[in-house]
């Protein structure tokens, strides 16, 4: 039985929580896992493969009930929920964040601000083959890039996998949904697809955490988180703001903000 | 319609940029007014979409305009220090900082966008400016890259 | 369907020479939607408008297009004109056809298809009009002034004056600020607390001024027309219904060395004081921090001599909250600390002194009673140096600005010393004299040519001390940069005026802005100097930049008309062109998610929480709410909303989408 | 029914003269990491070595977006242009499942069943299937469970299974079949033998009896399994535009200035803007309601209202669900 194990059983067995919200064993990849009864506890696991960011769950009242909720909270995990509390999203009160160390030690938080001291010594490392291929794209020029993205893009069927996997994405109307007017083309087609990536990109600027999540599960495979990567990595060049100090950039400015195309 | 195209001796048919322009009501709207009151002369390409402040302009209306068939896109509003609302031309500057550096990375034209503050004051500037943008989109061409996609059904592509 | 009228000025000729105005109209007819389209003359004529109103009760429309100059220019003319023809005046829009086309353009084809073009997209948004009605928030018709300084006094008195109720809350004990402590002023010399002291008095006896001295604001909630503010009133120990102000607790108060506020340090008060003797209110406060009772716990001394038992030191803080419609911010300026001159031995020499010093010098309510002493030994000063700019205008101490009243006081300050020590000699480094005001360079003139004060174009580099006196060392500039050293008994400081210390934390309470030295911002440097950009707050006086007197009074009485404006009406009325958060049926209420990130974009604070409740008061969401009466209209919130919650009237998405692709799509 | 040999040579012919012919052939190709149809010129370029492209092959008869028809105005008149069944070209769809091919036989049903919708019949009327038997299979799979096999024909106009050595058995299946053959008729070979294509084909175990899960499914509307399945539902379109069977669709305008069309796009159940009402009302307000409408639908609707099976087997929506919802193992758990 794993410390993570245990302090499930507890917390259910106690009604401290009404659920664990962590991962279980699923067909040839890990999985998102709603335990809500001691006997199952049994079932939680964590581990390297665990990759799916909870956070997405925590916006949706109608699954997290009327009561305490218990998190098993990866590292991507907890920035997500980081960001959400600045974003005002979750109620302190509503969750009870826990995280398991690579000793397997379970480590519960008291609450958002003890989440994000011990976030605060985490450094976010940069994938890099991720990094292989911004180079590769920043290398090309820019028909080539144009090419690229046609190419990727106009392959997208707008399931809008990665809007439901990103925790950022809790909008209840969300923007390509809005049809006076209609500012993006609901089907799927090259520029109704460039334009609604363009827009999540946009409206993750300076908010997205990095975790990946869109590309993990877009069916198709496309790169699409290069977006938002690309998009933090500018905004950490330009205004020296990344999620853990600002996750505001583009409501915010600076009057010394710089830039070289206005004339 | 009346016919725009200008007839060229060879018989080719000039090309005659689209654009438009969004600017904000107390800077550079004002400001292309004194252009008109002091009768300055200057390309007629360019159309003007009033907003009250850059802060208002969406980045989706510059995709809609090239979706439309903007061969290029000017925006313009009050220096920085000088907004009508002490900070909306900040918010935008910082929008388009950001917005730019990704239509770039999706290999976007950036530079048929062209951004410039135009003051109340400075009608000669947006004459300059309208003839500088209309030039240089002359030379770039018809943005017919993006209007191809713009148009694009694929089932009449299988 | 609509049912749009397309109205075509010639402007005489300034629109037809190079547009073909009735071809446009002939292109107008044909877009869809589009029930009438006529050329005029002059649409803003009498019988233009008459045109309109007619079309408009004839062609029952619904959406009117005027192709004319710009809508700088005559948009209220043909609203006005609509709304008199039934229609709602936001249900007219103008299609620049002259700045923007006529005048900028040959005549041509291209400039009538630029002219049709533009009316096209003008209607291609009226048709998305809605019609709007002007906001009217109601007003709390009692103003709040914080400071009690002359711009305080001033603003105070004009609101009470137009009928209206003012309070007016001031942080020391008593009211009257910097101008209290000023002997003469420029350029009459006269007695600056003889012009100021009636004022002060008739504020205290104003039926319609509430006073709050020693009390700070605590906190500012609201909007315009509507605020509510927290005060608080600190502790005086004293009661101040049995207190009589007969004094004798001062007399008593042994602890008697604590260095005078009022004398800007030059001389001493008790603990239980009154800052001056005009003081208005004229009762004595007990300063904790140096009172021996409050520190030690013993004496009490003061409580045993008071005849009327007015003395209660069990008295704590109190917090009131009062409901108000505007705000005049007149919290004034602090000189710049001494410890920014180590180079003139400041400080360190007991005769290196400040202008406001030199003041209390000066004053005959002062140390010295008016005589010019200096305060190491009493002796009077036979050399005495004003070195101007001690501060300001000098990047090195981080203060790019001039402090505008200095080169005047130096004038005043030498020309004083002129007149009280006979056969001194003066002299003043400057860098420039900057005298621009109504008899002001003849004031310095006079300085100069009649009382023989020494004016040197340079600065000092040094001020040491050797054998007694305090040697200046400088350049003449005008002489070729010679070196220049005066042997002074006295060096007088025209230092830098600044932001008051506690401005910047004020600002943030009030939600208005501030500048990189946190003076105040005016919402408009030309146009609204007295306006801040939160609706209701005004400035007046130096705590939005130096000023002197006379400018300070009169943006006191400019901040004043501003609120007697405001409360001039039953309610405010304001253009409804306001962002707006929509609302829809329930489950979901709003699409807004409540992320609050516009709350941020907001210049004007104008952006609220609203909780969303069941009949049981539960509350199911939070989302936010545009106050209209703040909203100024910029749009900026409406462009950064991710889920497109927000719009704007007069210019929202469907609006300017519609008008966007008119332009390019034939 | 006419069973041929083709060896490699053959194939590479026969594939040539498709091209040839000016047939559109879409093939699986190998792309960065994902194998999806293409539309392919070569042989060469087709895939070998997969066991399921990401995405069926629906799109080729039912386009992910596609115009019904579209307008020009001009003043007060305006002219419409019908879908025009000129515009489609002929196609092959080389080497897709059997799973795949049965998928259209749904598709045919849902598409004619009230309405003989002209835009789809006019493209599966010029599209001829091409099926490869299946040699592999992986846990995603269980077409056996729902009446179909890695060797059925069903749907196909040509099956083809690769056999040692690089031949292959091809079954002509249909009429159609016959005339894409005939593009190069002298390509094939007469069976020296009979062939026993079982012996080529992957072992797929069946998982549950189909009339157990539909008796089940029956009964249970009000059941609390799909709210324990559904639980880490996202709600994404993934598993509906990935299977070969969703057909449910949107329609959209598009109009730019005084021309436009009207769109007929993919949509999905499992969005919760799909059955949202102006109102505000959503009749399927959670997604637990969205994925028993999936789930019943494929299963007890679809087979009751067209007799077609919703569902072919393929996995795709397995494999395609980022949160890993496993259709086999909760049809499994029902059928228990």
């Amino acid at each position: 039985m794993t410390k993570l194990v245990e302090k499930a059983a507890s917390l259910l067995r106690e009604g401290a929580v009404i659920k664990v919200i962590g991962y279980e064993e699923g067909s040839n990849k890990t999985r998102p896992f709603f335990c809500e009864k001691a006997e199952d506890v049994e079932r939680l696991i964590y581990n390297g493969r665990c990759t799916n960011n909870l956070a997405v769950y925590l916006t949706k009242p109608e699954l997290l009930g009327s009561g305490k909720v218990a998190v098993v909270a990866t590292v991507p995990t907890m920035r997500s929920i980081a960001q959400l509390v600045k974003e005002n999203q979750l109620k302190e009160e509503k969750f009870l964040l826990l995280t398991v160390t690579k000793e397997d030690e379970v480590v519960e938080f008291s609450g958002f601000k003890e989440m994000n001291d011990y976030l605060a010594d985490i450094q976010l490392v940069i994938d890099t083959k991720e990094q292989e291929l911004i180079n590769k794209l920043d290398g090309m020029n820019r028909e080539q890039r144009w090419a690229f993205w046609q190419q990727e893009l106009s392959s997208c069927f707008k399931c809008y996998a990665c809007r439901a996997a990103c925790p950022l994405c809790y909008c209840s109307r969300c923007v390509v949904e809005v049809n006076a007017p209609q500012w993006i083309e609901p089907w799927a087609s090259p520029l109704g697809n460039m334009e609604w990536h363009i827009n999540r990109a946009m409206h993750l600027a300076g908010r997205c955490t990095g975790c990946g999540a869109c590309s993990d599960a877009c069916p198709l495979g496309i790169p699409i988180h290069l977006l938002t990567h690309k998009m933090m990595e500018d905004i950490d060049r330009d205004f020296g703001a990344t999620f853990n100090n600002s996750g505001n950039v583009l409501s915010t400015y600076k009057v010394e903000d710089k830039e070289d195309f206005i004339r | 319609m009346i016919k725009l195209e200008v007839i060229m001796d060879d018989n080719k048919i000039e090309f005659e940029p689209r654009i438009v322009a969004f600017v904000c009501n107390w800077c550079t709207y004002a400001g292309a007014d004194l252009t008109g009151t002091s009768r300055l002369k200057y390309a007629s390409n360019v159309k003007i979409v009033r907003f009250p402040c850059t802060g208002r302009i969406d980045f989706m209306l510059i995709l809609k305009a090239f979706a439309n068939g903007a061969d290029g896109i000017i925006v313009s509003g009050c220096h920085p220090n000088d907004c009508h609302y002490t900070s909306g031309n900040f918010h935008a500057r910082r929008r388009w900082i950001v917005f730019r550096n990704l239509l770039n990375f999706l290999g976007i034209d950036i530079a048929r966008i062209r951004y410039s503050w135009v003051s109340a004051a400075e009608g000669a500037k947006w004459a300059d400016l309208v003839n500088n943008t209309v030039a240089d989109i002359r030379e770039l061409g018809p943005y017919t890259e993006y209007q191809k996609v713009a148009n694009y059904m694929e089932e009449h592509h299988d | 369907m609509s049912k749009i009228g397309v109205f075509i000025c010639h402007c005489g000729e300034n629109i037809s020479a190079t547009v073909d105005c009735q071809r446009v109209a002939e292109e107008a007819l044909k877009i869809e939607e589009v029930e009438y389209a006529i050329d005029y003359k002059y649409m803003c004529s009498d019988p233009g408008q008459t045109l309109i109103k007619q079309a408009i009760k004839e062609k029952g429309l619904d959406g009117v297009v005027v192709a004319a100059c710009s809508p700088r220019m005559h948009e209220p003319t043909f609203r006005r004109a609509c709304s008199e023809a039934g229609l709602n005046p936001y249900l007219c829009e103008i299609a620049n056809i002259r700045e923007h086309c006529s005048w900028v353009h040959e005549k041509g084809d291209a400039t009538t298809q630029k002219a049709v073009d533009i009316v096209k997209s003008l209607v291609a948004k009226v048709k998305y009009n809605k019609p709007l009605t002007p906001i009217e928030v109601p007003v709390t018709k009692k103003a709040l002034v914080i400071g009690g300084g002359i711009a305080g006094i001033q603003a105070s008195l004009d609101i009470a004056n137009c009928g209206h109720k003012v309070i007016l809350v001031e942080k020391e004990p008593s009211i009257g600020g910097h101008m209290s402590q000023l002997s003469e002023t420029f350029p009459t010399l006269d007695c600056s607390q003889c012009i100021l002291t009636p004022r002060m008095v008739e504020v205290a006896q104003h039926p319609n001024i509430t006073l709050y001295t020693y009390a700070e604001v605590e906190h500012l909630e609201g909007f315009i027309g509507n605020f509510k503010a927290s005060i608080r009133l600190k502790a005086k120990s004293i009661d101040e219904k049995l207190c009589t102000g007969c004094g004798l607790c001062t007399t008593k108060c042994p602890n008697k060395k604590i260095s005078s506020e009022f004398n800007a340090g030059l001389g001493l008060r008790t603990a239980i004081y009154v800052p001056f003797p005009q003081a208005v209110p004229n009762k004595p406060v007990i300063d904790k921090e140096h009172c021996t009772y409050y520190q030690k716990g013993k004496c009490r001394l003061c409580e045993k001599t008071c005849p009327t038992g007015a003395i209660s030191f069990d008295q704590e803080d109190r917090i009131i909250t009062e409901e108000i419609g505007a705000v005049v911010v007149t919290t004034g300026f602090d000189v710049l600390k001494p410890n920014y001159f180590p180079e003139y031995g400041f400080g360190k020499y007991k005769d290196v002194i400040t202008g406001l010093q030199f003041e209390r010098l000066a004053s005959a309510s002062g140390p010295t009673l008016g005589e010019i002493r200096r305060p190491s030994d009493g002796a009077i000063p036979k050399k005495i140096v004003f070195i101007a700019c001690a501060g300001s205008r000098d990047p090195a101490k981080g203060i790019h600005y001039c402090s505008k009243i200095c080169c005047m006081y130096t004038a005043k300050h030498a020309m004083l010393y002129q007149h009280k020590v006979h056969g001194g000699e003066s002299y003043v480094f400057y860098m420039d004299i900057r005298a621009a005001g109504k008899n002001y360079d003849e004031f310095v003139r006079r300085a100069i040519e009649e009382d023989g004060v020494n004016y040197i174009r340079g600065r000092v580099a040094r001020v040491y001390e050797k054998e007694g006196k305090l040697i200046v060392k400088g350049v003449d500039t005008l002489l070729g940069a010679t070196p220049v050293e005066i042997e002074a008994d006295m060096v007088v400081l025209a230092t830098a005026s600044v932001a008051n210390k506690g401005a910047e934390e004020l600002a943030q309470k009030l939600h208005i802005s501030y500048d990189p030295y946190k003076f105040f911002a005016e919402a408009h440097p030309k146009l609204k100097p007295v306006e801040t950009n939160t609706a209701g707050i005004y400035l007046a006086g130096a705590c939005q930049a130096p000023k002197d007197i006379p400018e300070t009074v009169g943006m006191a009485s400019g901040a004043a008309v501003k609120v007697a404006a405001l409360f001039s009406q039953k309610d405010l009325v304001r253009e409804p062109l306001v962002a707006v958060v929509n609302r829809t049926t329930p489950p979901l209420f709003s699409t807004c998610v409540g992320c609050f990130m516009c709350q941020t974009a907001c210049p004007y604070h104008a952006i609220e929480a609203e909780e969303i409740k069941d009949r049981n008061g539960n509350v199911l969401k939070t989302v936010a709410k545009v106050n209209p009466g703040l909203c100024q209209g910029c749009g900026t919130c409406v462009a950064f909303c991710r889920s497109k919650s927000i719009d704007i009237q007069g210019y929202s998405n469907e609006q300017v989408y519609a008008e966007v692709a008119a332009l390019l799509n034939d | 029914m006419e069973k041929l040999y083709i060896n490699k040579n053959g194939l590479d012919q026969w594939f040539k003269q498709m091209i040839k012919g000016g047939s559109h052939v879409y093939a699986p190709v190998q792309g960065r990491d994902k194998v999806d149809f293409k539309r392919v010129t070569e042989l060469s370029e087709v895939a070998s070595d997969f066991v399921q492209t990401t995405q069926s092959i629906k799109k080729a008869v039912f386009p992910k977006a596609e115009s019904l028809f579209s307008y020009q105005k001009s003043g007060k008149n305006v002219e419409v242009q019908d879908f025009d069944a000129l515009s489609v070209s002929d196609k092959v769809l080389w080497k897709i499942r059997p799973c795949d091919a049965a998928g259209f036989a749904s598709l045919t049903g849902i598409f004619n069943w009230d309405y003989k919708d002209k835009p789809y019949n006019t493209r599966l009327e010029k599209t001829t299937l091409v099926s490869f038997s299946c040699s592999k299979s992986d846990s995603y799979c269980f077409c056996t469970s729902v009446n179909g096999g890695p060797g059925s024909t069903v749907g196909s106009d040509i099956q083809i299974t690769m056999l040692p050595g690089e031949g292959a058995l091809v079954e002509v299946l249909t009429s159609k079949g016959k005339a894409l053959v005939e593009l190069s008729a002298d390509s094939f070979e007469q069976l020296s033998k009979e062939i026993d294509k079982e012996l080529y084909l992957a072992k797929v175990p069946v998982h549950f009896a189909l009339e157990q899960v539909k008796e089940k499914l029956s009964v249970a509307f009000d059941s609390p399994v799909w709210q324990q399945q559904s639980e880490r539902c996202l709600g994404c379109g993934a598993c509906a535009f990935v299977c070969p069977t969703c057909a449910c669709f949107d329609i959209q305008e598009d109009a730019k200035g005084s021309a436009g069309r009207r769109i007929r796009c993919w949509d999905s159940c499992g969005f919760s803007l799909f059955t949202l009402h102006t109102s505000g009302h959503n009749p399927r307000p959670t997604q637990s309601t969205r994925w028993r409408q999936r789930i019943l639908h494929k299963f007890s609707y679809m087979p009751e209202r067209i007799q077609k099976m919703g569902c072919t087997g393929c996995g795709r929506c397995s494999r395609a669900c980022p949160v890993d919802m496993n259709i086999l193992e909760h049809l499994t758990s029902i059928a228990e």
